[in-house]
């Protein structure tokens, strides 16, 4: 019996997508909605390492696309934590559906 | 008795994997941001662990270095400086009113909840305030369920052009070289984009002296309407109480 | 590495370099040496302009292992943004006079409009992921530079979520691209994705347009565009309908012009996205009470007529001239009706369309200018909107999208009914408050009667540009 | 020499846009100079087409404009273009002299009968449809400023329907020019080259929706009767000198297209739906005549005697389209369809320049507030009978002369349509005699003087006095132009004659 | 030189324009038609050279010729129209008569136009034009408003009936471009257009001369100043339809309409005799006994005798405008035409009585003038055709001796008072009155042997037709005839019904006929107005009602996906699109405008699409997503299964 196959970690994949999407749609603090979308990010990479492994074990793009979406997720991390503290001092919220000013 | 070490790989990646679902589907049900923050943390240990299990040693551990350590922290760090609207009062709220329903979604926001141009009884509009998702489970549930059962179909089958050889190089020494020849732009260009995010972060961040002077209610009233833009002979539309 | 190669990316790294030094330079210059930084920015876009000079006319060719272009298309969209970020900071100097931030704006323009440059150049799957969060985490600050405002948490809070949350859908779709071609390279992407299997294609095509097509603004997935202009500030709202949005357009161009050349599906999946995105943008728009937010719109039907280029870049060898055409134009219509709109704002206090009432009188040059620059977005000749129009027009048509010509030209004829809504608020009402054009917006005023020079000068003898556009049009395919 | 008169105009629209605001008296006199210079080419124009009809295009000039688009800036003049050119400055100059006395936004009211009359010139001179549609859409645009800023109480609202209206059709019709560019190899948009192509002779359908697009834009400047609805409101609403401009030449706009474009572009297209196109011209013919009849305000009467009269243009363009253009009903459904373009131009410009005058004193245009007005002003009766004799088709003026063309050119090829068509020349004529009658004869009773109205135009009252001096500089030119065309139209008709033989081209 | 003849009368009316000729007029009137009489009698046979009307194709210019028949009608046109002016010296008001003899000229000149035009085209220009000038001189007096709206119903009434003829005329212009010798030369080629061509023309000849059905013009033509009455409505305009007759006669001699205009032409005349007969007043019975006359005319037309038709065109040119002036006269005394209030002027010395005794006899057919033989000639042909025609001719010379009789009793009275005027202010009137009166009788009497067989004169060869011997038979049936009718005529109390009295009074009903018309047309039109103010907005507005429905059907879509409050929002948008279409109905009327506003409302219903909620917008790219997922989950199906 040999290891998981691709297949396996692309399906895994697919689920933490599921599930990033998942709390992407439901949640209602902003904070929980940047969480969904790192879990999207991982599945992503996640994918993407699986490719590496199995399709191009050679080409090590694959490992520099995964530092680049790490890059990408920090970043947007850093620039997420500004924006929630620069929103929560001034609307004393951070539940996205409270801004519903801009609109029509 | 020889172990399989295909079985081996197949339980590890089935209780890594098992975890990282698990613990990301988790973060989504827990009524506390804490407890999410961590769920998430565990989910992407988990990954860091199939990153191993897959050779990727050098970004098992920048997983745990990056995402495991900086980017939960962070998370961790928003949480605490904002009120933890769920938490355990909520927990305890739950329980006692007898709230039927999987952790959040014990709360869910009650149906026409954002509805404006309505009054409604107090102990709904403490519902719609107190809810913990948003009005749009019915739709994210079949879109997340939808998605994810064909999404797995798709790529569960076996059209992808896998090669049975392994990595022949470490994977530090041509990364690196790769990040300094051929991507050096995207080297230089993480580097810009971390610093315009730091940037982005402090400029947004910082605490400004009139802060709270002309910080906004909460949820803004249903009185003081917004909507500057109204067709003639419409200003009745809404507030028909 | 040869250094040739970096001496084609002297340009970025100079605007790097003098981002940074803005930013360190940025804290002393509060108070009365204001401009400091924004003079410095324009200052340093103006040599990267010089840089970037010894690129024209040379021969298509791909630096850094063939992760980045340098062709005519590149360098064309290097021009365009540093056009844009000068007019942009002419402005944004005056209407943020005195917010706290001020002087770290210009470099985040700069830092956002060097994400867009090298964006437009990106080959490589990592760097057009890459360069697009750049583009966008740069822009955070600027939609709220101007903390107070109301609008502005909102703003910057749908735009950040939206726009990560499609980063990392595309990301997911990057990634099943790359298992299926076991390449990041778009442009020897195109032979492998030929009889690969239709089912991931189209998924990961989809997920990775859908990354485009949020700075696009292209329905569905504009939904993020009006609520963010309309909260920020009209420069940076000008900034944004520009600078990401040619940026992203040209990477789509790109990848559709290599990558995804084989597939014969996606014209016709772009001529409805384009289709649907010009009715959305103008019926939306038909009855805003704010100008931001009617220009947002605007902008989100413009971004659907240059889809219509788009849909037949490789059907038709005029349509990335009309593309880059069109685009000149919009930059020169677009971003100075925007940059009125900040400078009422800034005068009378909002931006609602009553504010512009009696324009016509008390700011004869202004109004007149803003007339043209609504009238040319409507694509009433002799202005270059409409050459630009009609050039997106001949390709689709030729191309074999007639129906989608004849939905964009009745999108045309509803269109000029809410430009025209801003032009009979100018011309024929009256008001009372005179307009105070303060000698502090002399540069703006600048910036938009330049803008509205070029759009009659251009409709007028669009050869010259025309010729440029020609010029600008080829791909550095491998 | 044509680049001048074009752009001439536009130079002292911007020559004017430069002169500080008290220097009125030189603002009008740059302005009717330039107005009248162009008069003066286009009457160099007119006689050089009279002297050699069958000259074909003249004057030529070329110049490359967007040559990757296959446009360039073609102009020449022949004896279609040359006698709209000529009616153009002249009624431009008869604004600007009725306008004389105006103060109101003088600048910009100069500047953008200015620039109309560029846009009016090009639309004339071009031979290339890329830049035919540029002059095209230029025209409209200091129209909308007009209507709205100087207009009447709903101005802005029939502005803005105009804009609308004329401006979906003119995208209608730019469709049809592209599809016609793209049915020829190379793609051009250079209109001999088209013409000679004879682009989609074969595919019916394709020839058969662009000629519906073309007609849609044509017609809708025209007007057709389904596409009208916009041309009472922006003329009840305009002040005179737009609503001179606008029917005395913008509608003509219409039915030139359809002669120097989609006729001859479009032949067999044409042919194949000369019957449908020429039923909606009858409709039009009496549908107009019939509403008209129904109005009580003067000035939306004689807008909708413009629907009716510019259905004979349509009618005549049938003609040619179900004769063939070079047979003999053809050409003189043609000739008569221009000729009636001019004589409508020269007519309804008076009958608004009249109305106009009429409110100047009365602040009302209501027909049933007058009576017995010709003893208050025998000459302003007697030149206004002149016109509307003359647009009721009465022999020896020049609307009979095109009218006359028209039936016979019509009655040649589609005969029962012409045969109906009649029956609104008979329901003008009742509704001119009754108008003729109500305000002109009977016992005197006029409005109060004073109750100046907002029609009270530029604010000036002129009070219960005949004509004028200038308002006969303004009036006689026209009304002495309707007599001489309709006494000797033959100069003039030969020289249409030899445009409308080379028109299909050599 | 020919040009003279029309163009001397038509510079005078010009200069009527001029402020300072307007005293010299009427004397430069008067001179210049003169003059012109000089020259067409001078000029007899020639022609002019083709004015090139319209330069396009060959169509017939507007050339003059000078032929026998055109030199013999412009002649008596000029006569006539020289007495009339001379009597307007005295009729019109001073002031007026500027203007006055401006008109006269203008129609005098367009008139010899028409005598003596060379083409359809000309002749159809200057028929227009002289009912144009018609309509200016009924209406010459401004302030009547109901000589106005005579001048309206004539003017229209010929005009309608021109519409046909114009058609003809556009169709002969492409058959047969140029002049009258080239029409003749088409006609008889066969073509089965020349038929209809010139049942076209006779259905404007019916309207000019006031023959059935458009007779009623005329009798309401008489509210017009007497002279204008004389001169047009009954000496020249009107008979320009039988002058078209005679002109064209090869024309409608290769057709078998010849039966029809006989119908035409005798019906007319029974139905105008009888309405004479029933008539109070005098302008009104010489109208319609030109109604009669012309109808003779037209009858020998159609009985092949068109040298007839012009003789007795000439003739009563001469005696019906006679008794016009004369009326005219009485009429002014009276200061009405009502012939129980003429009595009182007729009572009074005067010339009146003796030149209308003169008048009527030539009128009523009895052998003192040159109208004699020409009727006798019509009769005498109708014989030798066929009994109908003849015993309606008959008929007709029995009412017309009976009217005219009978007009004289209500007059005169049988009282003979006569002598001479002495009033000195009017002698032009009376002089000119009875310059014509003379001219008939002495013409008659001077050239009636020359005359006696006038079908075998040169006029009678010049126009062609049939030739028709005098037969004794025939005249003496004339005037056993005409004398009945003067018999009947004079006895008083021959009045018939009331209620048919008065029938006929109307024109049997005709007059009532026009004016009901005249509302229906008026209301029909009324109703257009209304259609396109409302039931053809409606059009557009449905157009945008089915856009609204289906933007409203698209977003039910939308609104069931999104969450209940933008649903909510939309159909109060909805509502509210409803509420204020309804409000806007009575103002806002035009469709377009409703169009324009069903998009406003498109636009402001579903700009609400966009809540302001990120989780909504979230949703949405959510179900994109979904969407792409769900399509490619689908080919990824069909390719696994091949």
């Amino acid at each position: 019996m040999s290891g998981p196959p691709l297949q396996a970690y692309l399906v895994l994949g697919a689920l933490l997508f599921g599930a990033g999407l998942w709390a992407i749609l439901t949640q209602r603090g902003a904070v929980m909605v940047l969480m969904g979308i790192e879990i999207v990010m991982n599945a992503a990479l996640l994918t993407i390492v699986a490719f590496w492994r199995f399709v191009t074990p050679d080409d090590f793009g694959a490992q520099v696309f995964y530092l680049i979406g790490v890059t990408i997720g920090a970043a947007e991390m850093a620039a997420g934590l500004g924006i929630m503290l620069f929103v929560y001092r001034r609307r004393r919220t951070q539940q996205i559906d409270a801004f519903r000013q801009l609109r029509h | 008795m020889t172990v399989d070490p295909g079985l081996v790989a197949w339980l590890v990646f089935g209780l890594l994997g098992g975890i990282s679902v698990a613990a990301a589907v988790g973060m989504t049900i827990t009524m506390s941001m804490y407890r999410a923050g961590l769920a998430l943390m565990i989910s992407f240990l988990a990954l860091a662990g199939l990153f191993f299990q897959l050779g990727a040693d050098l970004l098992g551990l920048i997983q745990v270095m990056m995402n495991v350590a900086g980017m939960s922290l962070m998370i961790l760090f928003m949480v605490m400086l904002m009120m933890d609207p769920g938490g355990e009062m909520m927990w305890d709220m739950a329980r006692q009113m007898h709230m039927p329903g999987i952790g959040a979604y014990k709360m869910g926001m009650p149906p026409g909840g954002l509805t404006e141009g309505e009054t409604r009884e107090p102990e709904a509009q403490m519902m719609v305030d107190m809810a913990m998702s948003t009005g749009q489970v019915r739709f994210a549930l079949p879109i997340s369920v939808v998605s994810t059962i064909v999404l797995g179909f798709i790529v569960a089958r076996p059209i992808w052009p896998t090669t049975l050889s392994v990595p022949s190089r470490e994977a530090v020494d041509v990364v690196g070289e790769l990040l300094l020849s051929k991507y050096m732009i995207a080297f230089e260009g993480a580097a810009l984009l971390i610093v315009s995010g730091i940037v982005a972060a402090v400029m947004l961040g910082r605490r400004e002296s009139d802060d709270h002077e002309s910080a906004q209610p909460a949820i803004p009233s249903v009185l003081d309407d917004p909507v500057g833009p109204e067709p003639p002979g419409t200003q009745h539309r809404a507030h028909t109480s | 590495m040869p250094p040739a190669d970096l001496l084609g990316i002297a340009p970025e790294l100079w605007l790097l370099m003098a981002s940074m030094a803005l930013l360190a330079v940025a804290p002393f210059t509060r108070g009365r040496r204001e401009g400091t930084t924004t003079w410095g920015a324009i200052a340093s876009l103006l040599i990267a302009l010089v840089l970037a000079a010894p690129q024209l006319g040379a021969a298509p060719q791909r630096i850094f292992g063939g992760t980045y272009a340098l062709d005519p298309l590149a360098l064309f969209v290097k021009l365009f943004v540093i056009a844009a970020a000068i007019l942009v900071l002419l402005a944004t100097r005056e209407r943020l006079r005195g917010a706290t931030h001020a002087v770290t704006v210009p470099a985040l323009v700069l830092m956002s409009s060097l994400g867009a440059m090298a964006l437009a150049a990106s080959v490589d799957l990592v760097l057009i992921a890459l360069f697009l969060q750049v583009t966008a985490v740069a822009s955070y600050g600027l939609v709220g530079a101007l903390k107070h405002e109301p609008g502005a948490q909102e703003a910057t809070l749908k735009f950040f979520l939206f726009a990560a949350a499609t980063g990392a859908v595309m990301l997911y779709g990057m990634a099943l691209l790359y298992g299926l071609t076991g390449t990041l390279d778009t442009a020897v992407m195109a032979e492998r994705l030929h009889g690969s299997d239709a089912a991931v294609v189209l998924v990961a095509g989809a997920l990775v347009l859908t990354g485009f097509a949020f700075k696009i603004t292209a329905v569905p997935l504009h939904w993020w565009a009006p609520d963010a202009y309309e909260g920020a500030t009209a420069p940076i709202s000008g900034f944004l309908s520009v600078v990401p949005k040619v940026a992203a357009l040209t990477v789509l161009v790109r990848v559709l012009f290599t990558a995804f050349a084989a597939i014969p599906e996606w014209p016709f999946l772009v001529a409805v996205v384009a289709a649907v995105t010009m009715s959305v943008g103008n019926l939306f728009a038909l009855r805003q009470a704010s100008v931001k937010r009617l220009l947002a719109y605007s902008t989100i039907a413009q971004a659907g007529y240059l889809l219509m280029a788009v849909a037949v870049i490789r059907l038709e060898p005029l349509a990335v001239p009309a593309f880059v055409f069109y685009v000149l134009a919009y930059l020169a219509m677009n971003l100075p009706a925007f940059l009125v709109v900040s400078i009422v704002e800034r005068a009378r206090g909002d931006d609602r369309i009553e504010r512009f009432n009696g324009l016509a009188d008390t700011a004869p040059a202004l109004a007149a200018a803003m007339a043209l620059l609504l009238l040319s977005l409507a694509g009433v000749p002799p202005l270059v909107g409409f050459i630009g129009k009609v050039a997106l027009f001949i390709v689709a048509m030729s191309g074999g999208f007639t129906w989608l010509v004849v939905i964009a030209a009745a999108n045309t004829a509803i269109s000029i009914y809410y430009y025209l809504r801003i032009i009979a608020a100018m011309y024929f009402d009256r008001s009372d408050a005179p307009l105070e054009t303060r000698p502090q917006a002399v540069s703006t005023v600048a910036a938009v009667l330049l803008g509205a020079t070029a759009t009659v000068v251009i409709g007028i003898f669009p050869l010259v540009f025309f010729g440029f556009s020609i010029a600008s049009a080829p791909i550095v395919v491998p | 020499m044509i680049s001048l008169a074009i752009f001439l105009p536009l130079a002292a629209g911007l020559l004017i846009l430069m002169l500080p605001e008290r220097r009125a008296t030189l603002m009008r006199s740059i302005a009717l100079g330039a107005a009248l210079i162009t008069l003066g080419i286009s009457a160099i124009f007119v006689a050089d087409v009279i002297r050699t009809p069958l000259g074909g295009m003249r004057f030529g000039e070329r110049l490359d404009w967007l040559p990757p688009l296959g446009s360039s800036y073609v102009v020449g003049v022949d004896g279609l273009s040359a006698p709209l050119m000529a009616l153009t400055a002249l009624l431009t100059a008869a604004v600007f002299i009725y306008s004389w006395r105006m103060t109101e936004h003088l600048r910009a009211w100069l500047f953008l009968f200015l620039v109309l009359e560029t846009g009016l010139f090009g639309v004339f001179a071009i031979q290339d449809l890329l830049l035919f549609y540029l002059f095209f859409e230029v025209s409209l645009v200091p129209m909308y400023f007009i209507i709205g800023v100087w207009g009447e109480a709903e101005a802005r609202q029939a502005a803005l329907k105009f804009f609308l209206y004329t401006r979906a059709g003119s995208l209608a019709m730019l469709l049809g020019f592209l599809g016609l560019y793209l049915g020829v190899n190379p793609h051009t948009f250079d209109l001999a080259t088209i013409v000679a192509a004879h682009p989609y002779a074969r595919d019916a359908l394709a020839g058969g929706l662009i000629l519906l697009a073309l007609v849609l834009g044509f017609g809708v400047k025209l007007p057709i009767v389904p596409l009208h609805s916009w041309l009472p409101a922006a003329h009840v609403e305009a002040p005179t000198g737009g609503s001179v401009l606008l029917a005395g030449v913008l509608l003509k706009l219409g039915g030139y297209g359809l002669i120097r474009i989609a006729l001859p572009a479009l032949p067999s297209a044409f042919a194949a739906w000369a019957w449908p196109i020429g039923i909606v011209a009858v409709v039009s013919i009496v549908y107009g005549a019939a509403v008209a009849f129904a109005q009580s305000d003067l000035k939306r009467m004689i807008a909708f005697t413009s629907v009716n009269h510019m259905g004979y243009v349509l009618l005549g363009v049938t003609a040619a389209a179900a004769a063939g253009i070079g047979s003999a009903p053809g050409r003189i459904g043609l000739d008569g369809a221009t000729l009636q373009m001019v004589s409508h131009g020269l007519i309804t410009g008076g009958l608004f320049f009249a109305v106009g005058m009429l409110q100047d004193r009365a602040g009302t245009r209501v027909i049933a507030r007058f009576s017995g007005l010709w003893r208050a002003a025998p000459i302003y009766a007697t030149l206004v009978a002149v016109l509307f004799f003359g647009s009721l088709g009465l022999p020896g003026l020049s609307g009979f002369a095109s009218e006359f063309q028209v039936f016979a050119g019509a009655l040649g090829s589609v005969g029962p349509l012409a045969a109906v068509g009649l029956v609104g020349v008979g329901i003008t004529t009742a509704m001119f005699l009754v108008v003729l009658q109500r305000v002109f004869a009977g016992p005197s009773r006029l409005p109060a003087e004073g109750a100046l109205a907002p029609g009270a135009a530029h604010g000036r009252s002129v009070g219960w006095s005949d004509l004028g001096r200038r308002e006969l500089l303004v009036l006689v030119p026209l009304v002495a132009l309707v007599v001489v065309i309709g006494v000797l139209p033959g100069p003039l008709v030969g020289a249409i004659d030899g445009a409308t033989t080379l028109l299909s081209g050599r | 030189m020919l040009w003279l003849v029309p163009g001397l009368p038509l510079l005078v009316a010009a200069s009527a324009f001029l402020p300072q000729a307007r005293t010299s007029v009427r004397i430069c009137a008067i001179g210049a038609l003169a003059a012109a009489l000089a020259v067409v009698a001078a000029g007899s046979g020639g022609r002019t050279d083709d004015l090139p009307w319209l330069a396009n194709l060959q169509i017939g210019g507007l050339g003059l010729r000078a032929d026998q028949v055109a030199t013999a009608t412009a002649v008596v046109v000029a006569l006539v129209a020289l007495a009339v002016l001379g009597y307007s010296l005295g009729y019109v008001e001073r002031a007026d008569q500027p203007r006055f003899f401006g008109g006269m000229s203008f129609f005098v000149g367009v008139m010899l136009v028409l005598v003596l035009a060379d083409s359809l085209l000309g002749i159809f220009m200057s028929w227009e034009l002289v009912g144009a000038a018609s309509y200016l001189l009924i209406g010459f007096r401004r302030d009547d408003a109901q000589a106005q709206a005579s001048a309206v119903t004539a003017f229209l009434v010929t005009r309608i009936a021109d519409l046909a003829f114009l058609a003809g005329l556009a169709v002969a212009t492409l058959a047969a471009p140029g002049d009258l010798d080239a029409l003749f030369a088409w006609s008889r080629s066969g073509d089965a257009r020349v038929p209809v061509v010139a049942a076209l023309i006779l259905v404007g000849v019916a309207g000019k001369s006031a023959q059935l059905p458009f007779s009623a013009w005329l009798p309401q033509a008489m509210r017009g100043p007497t002279p204008v009455s004389a001169l047009l409505h009954s000496a020249t305009m009107v008979a320009a339809g039988a002058f078209l007759l005679v002109r064209l006669f090869p024309l409608f001699a290769a057709t078998p309409l010849l039966p029809a205009i006989v119908a035409l032409g005798l019906g007319s005349s029974l139905f105008a005799g009888l309405a004479a007969l029933a008539q109070t007043d005098l302008k009104r019975v010489l109208a319609y006994s030109t109604i009669g006359q012309l109808g003779e005319m037209i009858a020998a037309v159609g009985l092949g005798v068109p040298a007839a038709a012009l003789l007795l065109l000439f003739a009563q040119a001469g005696y019906k405008a006679a008794l016009f002036l004369i009326a005219g006269r009485l009429q002014h005394d009276a200061g009405t035409t009502e012939m129980g209030g003429l009595r009182e002027a007729a009572r009074k010395p005067g010339l009146a009585q003796a030149l209308f005794i003169v008048a009527g006899l030539a009128l009523a057919g009895i052998p003192i003038s040159i109208a004699f033989s020409p009727r006798d000639a019509i009769l005498g042909r109708a014989l030798a055709i066929g009994p109908f025609p003849s015993i309606a001719l008959v008929a007709i010379a029995i009412l017309t001796a009976a009217y005219i009789a009978r007009a004289y009793r209500l007059v005169f009275g049988r009282r003979l008072v006569i002598a001479l005027p002495r009033a000195r202010s009017r002698w032009a009137m009376d002089a000119a009155a009875a310059a014509l009166v003379f001219g008939v009788v002495g013409l008659g009497i001077a050239t009636s042997p020359l005359l006696s067989d006038p079908l075998g004169g040169s006029l009678g060869r010049a126009i062609g037709g049939s030739s028709a011997p005098v037969s004794f038979g025939a005249t003496g049936l004339g005037l056993l005839a005409a004398i009945i009718g003067a018999g009947i005529g004079l006895r008083p109390g021959a009045q018939g019904a009331p209620r048919l009295t008065a029938w006929a009074r109307g024109g049997f009903g005709l007059d009532a006929t026009l004016a009901a018309a005249a509302l229906g047309a008026r209301a029909a039109a009324a109703a257009f107005g209304r259609v396109d103010a409302r039931s053809f907005d409606p059009i557009g507005e449905r157009a945008a009602h089915a856009f609204g429905s289906a933007c409203t059907a698209l977003g039910a879509i939308d609104v069931r996906v999104f969450d209940a409050a933008a649903g909510r929002v939309a159909a109060t948008g909805l509502r509210l699109f409803r509420l204020n279409d309804r409000g806007d109905r009575g103002v806002v009327d035009a469709g377009f405008d409703r169009a324009a506003l069903v998009l406003r409302a498109a636009g402001d219903r579903w700009r609400r699409v966009q809540t302001g909620l990120l989780e909504q917008y979230l949703v949405a790219v959510g179900a994109w997503l979904v969407v792409i997922v769900v399509a490619a989950g689908a080919v990824a199906l069909r390719t696994a299964r091949p």
